[in-house]
């Protein structure tokens, strides 16, 4: 095995024990906020440690960048929609 | 290598699905729209390492796809589920 | 280990489709449906459909998913009057038992699929060569099987007409769909300015790589019109009125050039859609170029609906 | 089992269920939804049977899969065309009920 194969490992897991967290969090937390800090803060991070484990394993670059845009355009949009999300939901919670 | 990617992409989307099943039971549309959130980020962690694991390299290209489509589904979702939002029955007051 | 990632998608899927037939809030059941389709995407991947994987993740739940959405947003007042005639028990029973036996049949068919299965594989690699394009599904839908594009090309641009053909008298010809407003400074508009240009360069990469690997037009298409309607929703632009002769040219165009294609095979080539020995890939390239903007605007019109204001 | 058989099988309690959905539903949204999940139980189906005919290079059958494209898409524009049936509906009758004993509405002008 190489180390190039022991750090995509490494850093898949790291992924995946973020993914984790972030369900953990979704179970445990009491309210919609809490909630959706859990989600979005522990997948991005989950998902962008997925994506560095997954580059040492392509063999171009065009392919190395697609997936660094994959992460990107996913942070970009979860981050944009999560404030959409909690802005709906705490109108919600005012107008109730 | 391509065991540890199977295992990985399984973990991740049961890790996906608990979440998903614990959203879509809500309450609020607030609840259900993360699930569609999650999935967006989790769906695509387990195609990615899915398409690793296969070899296919063009797998990139879907998640791609995903990756906006999923953001635009969840902003016509947010959208919708606003009632207050002046775009819902008003008709358009044209200059 | 395999097999459990496979079981697990398949389990995820039936479990998604019960919370879409069964979840009490129609709101809710659309997001079921919704996520229904993005894990389908991953469930074509395993079949080895990256192509078809591309499009459910475009179509099958993006463009589905906001299509529906806006629907039972605009009925959910009805929500309560229609709990009211729910059906009765027994035909309850009877439409369970209808389902589970053809589910039954239908499984009973699936384990008797005939060994080795029917195949067409080795005819598409036979003869792929001579349309030069590299992948095998634009091959089958540009060249071998073009008829079928072609026709689906004409159900879409009819079927657009169709909705518009539901516009109240006062309002045909005017915008589709209703005025959509948001802050100008909001998170919603940066999205919508930020995410477009980046969209558009995946869209038209997606359809630019449809000849050699997996994409296409239908899938760039989509994204592209996904794209458009973002910054519709964010108020920074309005729908155009479908009067518009450039965009009756631009649907029309896509289905007149893919005929036009037709009938000078028939010409040159002795047959319709055929065609001429080395001009199959530019052909192909022509009616792509063509296709694109048609599909693009069907698809995002279509999501936006009949005109519904009246014109003053 | 194989990859094929299992999705094969998914397939067919798809079409079971949407087929339930539509039976049961009496809203008409709640009918498309269900009548998309069969469709979809139809392409998984139909898929399956793809992917079991691979060969000579290539992943799965693509003459059903290009087809399975084809039908992806016509199944969003005729789900476009019910909706807009549907919301048209809604405008002109004031309810989507299709229950031949509903109580008859007054009409409110849909063409504002």
């Amino acid at each position: 095995m190489s180390a190039r194969d022991i750090f995509s490992m490494a850093a898949i897991a790291a992924g995946a024990i973020f993914f984790l967290a972030g369900t953990v969090g979704l179970l445990r937390f009491p309210d919609t906020f809490t909630r959706l800090h859990a989600l979005t803060k522990s997948d991005n991070l989950g998902l962008g440690l997925v994506v560095m484990g997954l580059l040492p394993q392509v063999d171009s670059v065009l392919a190395g960048l697609k997936l660094i845009a994959v992460w990107l355009i996913v942070l970009l949009g979860s981050a944009g929609t999560s404030q959409l999300i909690a802005r709906a939901a705490r109108k919600r919670d005012l107008d109730a | 290598m391509t065991e540890f990617l199977f295992g990985a992409a399984t973990v991740v989307l049961i890790m996906v699905a608990v979440g998903l099943m614990r959203i879509l039971r809500g309450p609020g549309d607030a609840d259900r729209l993360m699930a569609v959130n999650l999935l967006g980020t989790g769906g695509i962690a387990t195609l990615l390492l899915l398409g690793a694991a296969v070899g296919i390299d063009s797998v990139v290209d879907v998640a791609l796809t995903l990756a906006l489509l999923a953001a635009f589904a969840t902003i016509a979702f947010v959208k919708a589920s606003t009632p207050s939002s002046p775009d819902d029955s008003k008709p358009e007051q044209q200059p | 280990m395999t097999l459990l990632l496979t079981v697990g998608i398949a389990a995820l899927i039936v479990a998604l489709a019960i919370w879409t037939i069964v979840a009490r809030d129609t709101m809710a059941a659309v997001i079921g449906f919704a996520t229904f389709g993005l894990i389908l995407t991953l469930a074509w991947v395993r079949l080895f459909g990256v192509d078809i994987a591309l499009t459910e993740a475009a179509i099958g739940g993006g463009l589905t998913g906001a299509l529906l959405i806006g629907a039972a947003a605009h009925l959910r007042k009805t929500e309560i009057a229609a709990h009211a005639d729910r059906v009765g028990m027994s035909t309850r029973i009877c439409a369970a038992l209808l389902s589970a036996s053809v589910t039954v049949v239908l499984v009973f068919c699936v384990l008797a699929l005939p060994d080795p299965a029917p195949t067409l594989a080795s005819q598409v690699a036979a003869n792929i060569a001579v349309t030069e394009v590299g992948n095998p599904i634009t091959a089958v839908l540009l060249a071998f099987r073009a008829m079928d594009t072609m026709l689906e090309a004409i159900v879409l641009v009819f079927a657009l007409i169709g909705v518009w053909s539901l516009a109240p008298d006062n309002a045909w010809g005017g915008r589709p769909g209703l005025r959509h407003s948001a802050d100008p400074n909001g998170i919603l508009a940066y999205l919508a300015r930020v995410l477009p240009p980046i969209g558009i360069i995946v869209g038209l990469y997606i359809f630019w790589v449809g000849a050699d690997h997996p994409g296409g037009k239908f899938q760039g298409a989509t994204i592209i019109a996904a794209m458009w309607l973002l910054v519709i929703m964010a108020g920074l632009a309005d729908a155009p009125p479908i009067s518009r002769k450039w965009l009756r040219i631009g649907l029309a165009g896509g289905p007149l050039a893919f005929i036009a294609v037709g009938a000078y095979g028939a010409f040159a080539a002795g047959a319709f859609l055929a065609y001429p020995v080395g001009f199959a890939k530019p052909l192909i390239i022509v009616i792509e170029l063509a296709l694109m903007p048609t599909l693009a605007l069907v698809l995002a019109l279509m999501l936006l609906g009949a005109p519904q204001r009246a014109i003053k | 089992m194989t990859d094929a058989t299992l999705f094969g099988l998914c397939a067919a309690v798809l079409i079971g269920l949407g087929l339930f959905g539509l039976i049961v539903h009496p809203q008409p949204l709640r009918k498309i939804l269900a009548f998309n999940v069969v469709g979809s139980g139809v392409f998984l189906l139909l898929g399956a049977i793809a992917r079991r005919g691979a060969g000579s290079g290539f992943g799965g059958d693509p003459v059903p899969q290009a087809l399975l494209i084809t039908g992806i898409v016509v199944a969003f524009s005729a789900t476009a065309l019910a909706v807009a049936l549907l919301l048209r509906l809604h405008d002109v009758a004031g309810s989507v009920t299709l229950s031949s004993d509903a109580p008859k509405v007054v009409p409110d002008a849909g063409d504002h």
